[in-house]
């Protein structure tokens, strides 16, 4: 198993009480697999990327669980050992390709100051290679382009160097948080295109964060839905797609719109995410739930591991 | 401010903002606090100053001059810090003292901060012309040693406290146009700004509504150094002689009439040096958890 | 005999003030190089570079205030001339205690009402080698009294040789000196120049000899870094000094620096890190931490300027003499020369202080009498009233006591603390009613002071006073060649102003120095000249 | 495109320039006080005649246009006139001093930036804790303290008390330094003078460090704040997950970005420890431009005090132009645009 995150519990500690982004998250994800984590915005989806790579920063903290990397955990690395577990073995792409560059640097100096990383490799090398993987990801001229700053790529090319920089120095797992967000439609669909193309031919794992439903589709074989720092549904892409068994994740593909649907009115979930510094006592989506019962506000439901697989934390398939 | 869907703030930090979250917000920050208390303890010094000062502040007495703290030789519990130059009770004058600098300090600071920021804004939101004009006067008063300012505010006007704090808002609200002024612009070009502009919102409501509150911290911070800074320069402006005149007491005109006195009589200048500090330290320790509580993204 | 006044000096009082100074042992040589020595490195660094030649017999001098030049013609300035005065000898000069003595002049005679003449010393050599001659004489008067006779500018001490018209050259070592009306005070008057070098001037010129000046006197220049120090050699060849002035010959110090030290702490400061051995302006409150200091000392002597609160008597309130009376009457100056000045001042009842020529002795101060001020003020109908005192930051600390005592009798004074250039336009225009100033007499001849203050619409008349009658007793004392007829003019004028009260005289202030004990032979001096001529150390 | 940004930048100062000689001239010639009633001192025995012919020597008897004309085209081609105090020309007088107060300023801010900028950015990287609350701590007392009050106390204690370092000038006599360019540490060093060395440093150290205790504290602050607002930003936490070392994390992408504000900032402040030179050069009597020109007011030498502010003016507009420049170099988004 590549990455196994169990009973991952990771809180902030703030002036307002306690926040609990990631309360006993559990999953795994062998090599050249990949997953989505999927969810509303402030679910706790992109902590659990952050808990990962060890950059949950202050007030936030790994309270409980572990997160197993190549069978190491990654929560009692010390920080400079985790620093080269990142180096050299993750990839990350970020949402907001705007400002995740640093507008001081050339792209070229930042892909390639992400293969020095790495080590192993020399300056000199490591800039030709930062201009092949440019190159690789699709951007035209790469040599020159590379000695240009950010302000002069648009947000497509923007998301391509963080893809090189993420692919160059081959990972064995590739996070990538909303990489699409920010992004034109058209675009979208081009970086979606390269992600899958370029995990395919390194081989490398996928954990793509995302809210978008749409685009788990193309990319992951499963996914998982995630709710106030809980995951609350885990399953192959297409059953969750064709078949959502949480309450949650029904809602949730309901609110993907589908090309040619002749609804009127895009569905949407009412109501809102809980105070995550203040949780309920039962279910947490009970209070969204249309289906609720008495006992999803009593009680917090487990996960529930169905035989096809499956995994759902609702009173429902008890 | 767009944002990586990262979790510290989104997740994390999303709270309301009214008046009783910053209330609560900055009673969180343990050190702002004691500033706030401390200030508090100034102005109610300053308050009750006939009440708590153990003698006048202006009554000489010349058997007692340069007598020396009670625990030093020659001291008395009668005068704890001693006395000065002309036997005047040394806690007395700092006690008094307290009204003259907490009173400059606020109008100077307060004078000069709106001038500043209504400059700035207009300079760094409008640009053109009017940015050029306002740049080009701060230019000419920053580059402007203050030291002629100051004796050229005398000479107009004659050495006294109106005349002094005149001199101060002069120049000084210069730094801050040049601070909103840089914010200003930076907050323009940003996309909340123009989305602002895009819905069609009037300059007054962006200007007040979205660039005003990303001026503010950085206000704050400059402002509470600013009263530190004009604590101080009452004491340099002594040194010029365009200070508070005498015999009203002010921390800075007695750390400068005690200059000549240091080698002999420390007490006379240090004592009221300690009071400006511990009232910057204060004043600062409240401007920071000001600007943390007032800035949604500075919080945690 | 110089005065020497201070606690140290009255507790040895038999000894001549010299040898008392001598007697006390000093350690090592420079206390600058004592304190280098504390850093391991740095002495290693400082070892054989030829630092502190002959470190014995140097001398440095803390003055109060910048040089600015060291033309003897281009100054107004005390210090400055207590500086080039060690480069320069003038005809005249004065002993220590202040007695007017030739110098370069061997003599002189009154030839009539307005002609003198003066017989120069022969083999007197400039520092260059060159001779002084008359024509050296005629020439560095005339570039005082001549306008723009210096690079095209003015000398600024014109005034000082007043009714001076022309200078004669008339034979190798004689000079006749014209006076456009009797000046009876010209042998005072020019202990305040100095001779300069005719040849070497027109040679290089006003600036460069500004910069680097040549002289006669008993040093000889060798550098001056502008705001930081200007240093003097021993000159060899020195002709020997005034006669009047023993010991005659070459100055007993190999290098005198002056260093300008403003700030008054700085400056005491130095004195006790051992970087000067001389400091000029100790402020009384900083005598005693002086004295704690082993090797250190205080060393004072009555000053020549006169400290006093002028009443305008053109405006209200002050124009009531009944007022000016009771001003006179609320304060009492003795406590105030005491505990403020520490002692080191003298009350005085009128402008001149005691050591001026016709310090008139019968006059007193009005009593202390604060009922009696009141009264006088309340039939006045200026009980409370309320006026501001004017000083400058230097008199501060004098102005808030005395400002303490009129409140206390029926006044409602605050002090007002300006800056001299800014006050002294609105006291020159009248537009002030009560100030607290000084003013100078160098010369202790009252004409020096009772003129500009006191005759009509002079340029130091801040009081507005006018009485013919001093006027004409003033002019009448300037051009009378009588002493005693002109110390007679001079007591009615002392007189009628006491009378007639323009201001709240007075206070005289001693110069006090702080002295290194090393240093020997020197004494303080009224006029605030430094000769080092005669001066050493051990 | 950079020729023209650095044109236009330099075309700005000339109005700024203008209207500080005006103002500084208006100023000084409005005010009362009249500068050959001051030069001919307190003693008596000037007439009025006397004073009306200096007053016609020096020009003050024209009209103000015509003084201001003719000192505008004066001072264009470097002559400000005579010092009436120094009876020398302006620019000589100044001259003299300016080596000082300059290898003072440099050193004082070359101390502050040494001091302020890692204390401003432990500060930031460590907010909370002990570094960032004893450097604000120490921030507060160092702009609390007035500088002669803290040059005074230094004074006492280094070189009255310890005997460890000179009171004032700048150095020792007898050290045989030669002069070359005026600043005492750079002659040393090119005539190989250690002994000069050595006590022009120890001259220097006090003066120094009095000077750059505010700029200290002011810049330590304002590093400190861009700091923690560019580690705020995305791009810092991106370089972290790429796995870069903490080190090139705070000193390559988070500093270069605080770096631009901060350049603005310690102009400004350069600017400020000018007028603070006046100050702490007469309490240290350090032969600079400050005491000069505190010297130049009191006694109105108009000429030398225009000349001094043009001076002040000039450096303060030109250390602005050279962070506009260093900033345009910086900042690529200005620059490629």
């Amino acid at each position: 198993m590549l990455l196994e995150v169990d009973n991952l519990q990771t809180y902030f500690f703030t002036a307002g009480g306690v926040t609990k982004a990631v309360d006993g998250v559990s999953f795994a994800l062998d090599n050249g697999q990949s997953m989505a984590l999927v969810g509303e915005s402030g679910c706790g989806k992109s902590t659990i990327a952050l808990s990962i790579i060890g950059l949950v920063l202050y007030p936030g903290k790994i309270v409980g669980g572990r997160v197993l990397f190549d069978g190491q955990d990654l929560t009692k690395v010390p920080p400079r050992e985790m620093r080269r577990v990142r180096a050299r073995k993750m990839g990350l792409v970020f949402q907001d390709p705007q400002t995740t560059l640093n507008p001081a640097f050339t792209i070229g100096e930042q892909v390639a100051e992400s293969i020095l990383a790495a080590g192993g490799t020399a300056r000199k090398a490591a800039w030709d290679r930062a201009v092949a993987a440019m190159e690789e990801v699709g951007i035209a001229s790469a040599a020159e382009r590379a000695k240009q700053y950010p302000h002069e790529f648009s947000g497509g090319m923007r998301q391509r160097t963080m893809i090189a920089a993420a692919i160059a120095r081959s990972p064995s797992l590739f996070i990538a948080d909303e990489p699409t967000t920010a992004l034109d439609v058209t675009i979208q669909a081009q970086i979606l295109d390269l992600i899958r193309r370029e995990r395919e031919r390194l081989d490398t794992a996928l954990l793509l964060i995302t809210h978008d439903l749409g685009i788990v589709g193309e990319l992951c074989e499963t996914a998982a839905v995630m709710y106030a720092g809980q995951l609350v549904e885990r399953a192959p892409t297409a059953s969750l797609l064709s078949d959502p068994l949480h309450p949650y994740s029904r809602a949730l593909i309901g609110c993907v719109p589908r090309l040619g649907s002749r609804a009127q009115r895009l569905p949407t979930v009412g109501g809102s995410v809980p105070d995550l510094a203040n949780l309920p006592q039962g279910c947490r989506f009970a209070d969204r739930c249309p289906e609720a019962m008495d006992i999803c506000r009593q009680d917090m439901p487990e996960i529930i591991r169905l035989e096809n697989g499956r995994e759902v934390r609702c009173y429902l398939h008890a | 401010m767009s944002t990586v869907e990262l979790g510290l703030r989104t997740e994390a930090a999303r709270r309301p903002t009214g008046l009783r979250e910053f209330a609560r917000s900055f009673c969180r920050n343990r050190l702002a606090v004691i500033g706030a208390v401390l200030i508090l303890f100034f102005i109610g010094m300053a308050l009750a100053a006939p009440w708590i000062a153990p003698h006048s502040p202006t009554e000489t007495n010349l058997d007692r001059r340069l007598q020396a703290p009670f625990w030093a030789p020659g001291g008395s519990y009668d005068h704890p810090l001693g006395c000065d130059h002309l036997g005047r009770d040394l806690i007395s004058r700092i006690v008094y003292g307290s009204r003259v600098s907490i009173l400059i300090a606020v109008v100077v600071v307060s004078l000069t901060m709106l001038i500043g920021l209504v400059t700035g804004l207009l300079a760094g939101y409008f640009g053109g012309l009017l940015d050029a004009f306002i740049s080009r006067i701060v230019d000419v008063l920053l580059a402007f040693p203050f030291l002629i300012f100051a004796l050229a505010v005398t000479a107009a006007l004659g050495p006294g406290l109106v005349n002094m704090i005149l001199a101060l808002v002069f120049k000084g609200w210069v730094e801050f146009c040049r601070v909103v002024r840089a914010e200003t612009m930076s907050a323009k070009a940003s996309d909340y700004v123009l989305a602002a502009r895009s819905v069609g919102l009037s300059n007054v409501r962006i200007l007040v509504g979205e660039i005003l509150p990303n001026v503010v911290p950085s206000l704050i911070v400059l402002g509470t150094f600013n009263m530190a800074v004009v604590i101080i320069a009452e004491s340099s402006l002594s040194f010029l002689g365009l200070g508070v005149q005498p015999p009203t007491p002010a921390w800075g005109s007695m750390v400068n009439d005690g200059r000549p006195y240091m080698l002999n009589a420390w007490w006379i200048s240090t004592f009221p040096g300690v009071a400006v500090a511990a009232l910057v330290l204060s004043i600062n320790l409240m401007g920071e958890g000001l600007r943390d509580a007032l800035d949604p993204r500075l919080r945690d | 005999m110089p005065k020497r006044v201070g606690s140290k000096c009255e507790s040895d009082h038999s000894l001549p003030p010299q040898s008392r100074i001598s007697r006390r042992e000093f350690l090592s040589g420079a206390a600058g190089l004592a304190a280098l020595l504390t850093l391991p490195s740095a002495a290693s660094l400082v070892a054989g570079c030829g630092r502190r030649v002959g470190s014995g017999s140097g001398i440095t001098i803390g003055l109060d205030r910048p040089i600015t030049t060291l033309d003897p013609a281009m100054h107004r300035s005390r210090t400055v001339q207590a500086v080039v005065r060690n480069i320069f000898d003038g005809l005249v000069a004065r002993t220590n205690d202040m007695k007017v003595v030739p110098e370069l002049a061997e003599s002189w005679e009154v030839v009539d009402d307005n002609t003198w003449r003066f017989i120069i010393r022969s083999r007197v050599k400039f520092h260059d080698g060159s001779s002084l001659s008359a024509e050296d004489v005629k020439f560095s008067l005339d570039r005082i009294i001549t306008p723009a006779a210096v690079g095209g500018q003015s000398s600024p001490r014109k005034g000082l040789l007043g009714p001076v018209s022309e200078v004669e050259a008339t034979g190798e070592h004689e000079v006749v000196i014209r006076t456009s009306e009797p000046f009876p005070i010209l042998p005072d008057m020019l202990t305040f120049q100095e001779i300069v070098p005719a040849a070497y001037v027109r040679e290089v010129g006003d600036q460069e000899f500004a910069r680097s000046p040549v002289g006669s006197g008993p040093f000889r220049f060798v550098e001056w870094r502008q705001g930081e120090r200007i240093v003097l050699e021993r000159f060899p060849d020195y002709f020997g000094g005034c006669p009047g002035i023993p010991p005659l010959g070459p100055a007993h110090l190999a290098r005198v620096t002056f260093k300008p030290i403003p700030e008054v702490a700085t400056r005491i400061a130095s004195l006790l890190s051992g970087e000067a051995d001389i400091i000029q302006e100790v402020p009384s409150h900083s005598v005693r931490s002086i004295e704690k200091q082993a090797r250190m000392d205080v060393a004072a002597c009555p000053g020549t300027r006169t400290h006093y609160i002028g009443l305008n008597c053109t405006i209200p309130p002050f124009n009531d003499i009944r007022v000016r009376l009771a001003a006179n009457h609320a304060v009492d100056l003795r406590p105030i020369c005491d505990r403020v000045l520490g002692g080191y001042a003298k009350v005085i009842p009128g402008p001149l202080v005691p050591e001026a020529f016709s310090y008139h002795e019968g006059l007193a101060n009005y009593e202390f009498d604060r009922s009696k001020a009141k009264s006088l003020l309340r039939r006045a109908g200026q009980l409370n009233v309320r006026v501001e005192l004017d000083t400058e930051s230097s008199d501060k600390e004098l102005a808030e006591a005395l400002a303490a005592q009129l409140s206390k009798a029926g006044f409602d004074v605050r002090v007002r603390v300006w800056k001299w250039d800014l006050l002294q336009p609105l006291l020159a225009g009248l537009k002030r009613c009560m100030f607290l100033t000084h003013w100078g007499n160098a010369s202790l001849d009252p004409t020096d002071i009772l003129v500009p203050l006191f005759r009509t619409g002079e340029r130091g008349n801040f009081t507005g006073y006018s009485s013919k009658k001093v006027d004409a007793l003033l002019i009448s004392a300037n051009t009378t060649f009588d002493p005693d007829a002109r110390r007679d003019r001079f007591r009615q004028v002392q007189e009628i102003l006491h009378a007639e009260v323009p201001a709240i005289f007075g206070i005289a202030k001693q110069e006090i120095y702080g002295v290194n004990s090393r240093v020997r032979n020197w004494s303080p001096r009224p006029d605030g000249m430094l000769p080092m001529h005669d001066v050493s150390v051990s | 495109m950079r020729l023209s940004f650095v044109s236009y930048r330099l075309v700005q100062l000339l109005p700024v320039l203008f209207g500080v000689a005006l103002l500084v001239f208006l100023m000084m010639h409005i005010t009362p006080g009249d500068p050959v009633e001051l030069m001919l001192g307190q003693a008596g025995h000037a007439t009025e005649e006397e004073i009306q012919a200096l007053r016609h020597e020096y020009g003050l008897d024209r009209p103000l246009h015509v003084q201001f004309v003719s000192f505008m085209g004066n001072a264009m081609r470097g002559d400000f006139g005579t010092s009436f105090v120094h009876k020398q020309p302006v620019s000589a007088v100044i001259a003299a001093r300016l080596p000082a107060t300059v290898e003072l300023t440099a050193f004082a801010l070359l101390l502050a930036v040494a001091i302020a900028l890692p204390l401003g950015i432990i500060s930031a990287v460590r907010q909370y804790s002990f570094v960032d609350k004893a450097g604000t701590l120490g921030a507060l007392v160092g702009i609390s303290m007035p500088g002669f009050w803290l040059g005074i106390v230094l004074i006492i204690i280094f070189a009255v008390k310890l005997h460890w370092l000179p009171v004032s000038g700048r150095v020792e006599y007898g050290v045989g330094l030669d002069h070359v360019t005026g600043f005492y540490i750079l002659d040393s060093i090119l005539t190989r003078n250690g002994a000069a060395f050595w006590s022009a440093l120890r001259h220097l150290a006090l003066p120094a460090i009095t000077l750059c205790a505010a700029m200290c504290a002011v810049s330590m602050r304002m590093v400190r704040s861009s700091m923690l607002e560019v580690i705020r930003q995305d791009y810092i936490l991106y370089a972290r997950a790429k796995g870069l070392p903490e080190s090139v994390v705070v000193l390559k992408h988070a500093l270069k970005n605080a770096m631009l504000p901060t350049i603005t900032i310690l102009a400004v402040q350069t600017g400020l420890l000018l007028s603070g030179n006046m100050i702490i050069e007469t309490v240290f009597s350090w032969p600079g431009v400050g005491r000069l020109a505190v010297g130049a007011i009191e006694a109105r030498n108009y000429p030398l005090i225009q000349a001094i502010v043009l001076l002040y003016a000039l450096v303060y507009t030109g250390l602005n132009f050279g962070a506009d420049v260093l900033y345009f170099v910086l900042n690529p988004r200005v620059r490629t645009r």
